[in-house]
């Protein structure tokens, strides 16, 4: 198993309850996996990821990476940048 | 290097313009983003924006670099304010500098089009009938 | 009625970009022509500004009339300083908003482009091997 | 015969050693006419407005247009507004 840093903002964060989650995974889970995994262990998240891009350690990152211990992943939901 | 800047105070447009300029730049276009008092056909009062900072700058930077890599002779920078604005503040400062005015307009386009896409910030919309995360469909409401 | 600028003074973008700002404009697009150190493969040390001032002014506001009547909620202003300027001055101004960004982008280009095929303004090139009027053929010189 | 003022700017001012002239010419001469007849009477000007455009009264008018008595003609040779 690995566990991961897992990042709420906004709309998201607000339905979570919380900014942050440590969230433990098994080896070799990917990104895609982590999003199944979310959408099923955590009630308020169900049915909402859909829109939702994935960044790791800073980066969007597509869903076949794999996930490593101490990665930190955070949940995009639409951006809004600019007025 | 680019200048890059996310910040709370008040974005002063001409710092950031003043970094792409340079003795061959002939051309300088600059786009900044106001906090409007309407959007969609429903009044605005004030915007709140949030930021995953630290992805945030990574990501201006990034894109930055994007454009001055494929654009020869091109400098740019750009600014995003975060917290709460008001009617007429600047959210965002997107500068270019070339040596002629297509690639400046050009460079100056493509970087606010691409920081709207892809840099993690998230306003929230305050007006009359109350807040909501822009471009997040909320389950209570449907689909819209 | 629109902002419209001919003048010796060194040119304050921020003061002509100011009176295009309004609550409904959430798009704020700038160019600035500076001179720069180079001109089809000629070095420049300055550039020397001519106008014929009263018909600049008047073709300058009809410009600027032309751009907002055309375009829905569209407000434009620009100023051209004349005289001579050194590498790094800005010789010219042109500010556009809209409530979006592209309206914005295409008025203010728009607005450049219409100016510099249309006003009565002329530059005199300044370089290490004399001074020449820009697009002007020389008869001593043939077509070049 | 109808009077007109001629102004002359940048090349074309350094070129005519003036920045304006009173030309005189026929009643009913139009801008084509009045071209025709600078640059046969101006010497310093012969085969050079080919590229130049006329104002009359602070605004571009085509060749057909006929000159009234004090109309203001200016020579606009290739603009170079901007930088």
């Amino acid at each position: 198993m690995i566990a991961v840093r897992v990042l709420f903002f906004a709309a998201l964060r607000e339905l979570a309850g919380a900014s942050e989650q440590r969230v433990v995974v098994p080896a070799g889970t990917s990104i895609g996996g982590l999003r199944v995994h979310l959408e099923s262990e955590v009630p308020t998240l169900r049915g909402r990821l859909g829109t939702v891009r994935f960044a790791c350690n800073e980066q969007f990152v597509e869903d076949a990476i794999r996930l490593e211990e101490d990665d930190v992943v955070a949940l995009i939901p639409p951006v809004g940048g600019g007025a | 290097m680019t200048f890059v800047l996310l910040t709370r105070a008040a974005l002063r447009p001409h710092e950031i313009v003043d970094t792409v300029r340079h003795p061959s730049a002939g051309a300088v276009v600059t786009f900044e983003g106001v906090v409007r008092d309407h959007h969609e056909g429903r009044a605005v009062t004030r915007l709140e924006y949030e930021a995953y900072d630290s992805m945030a700058r990574a990501e201006m930077a990034r894109i930055a670099d994007e454009v001055e890599t494929s654009m020869v002779g091109v400098r740019v920078a750009c600014g995003h304010r975060i917290g709460t604005l008001e009617v007429g503040e600047v959210a965002v400062v997107c500068a270019a500098s070339a040596p002629h005015r297509e690639e400046a307009f050009s460079a100056c386009r493509r970087l606010i089009d691409e920081l709207k896409h892809r840099v993690p910030i998230w306003k929230r919309e305050h007006g009359p009938d109350g807040a909501s995360w822009v471009g997040w469909v909320d389950a209570r409401c449907g689909h819209r």
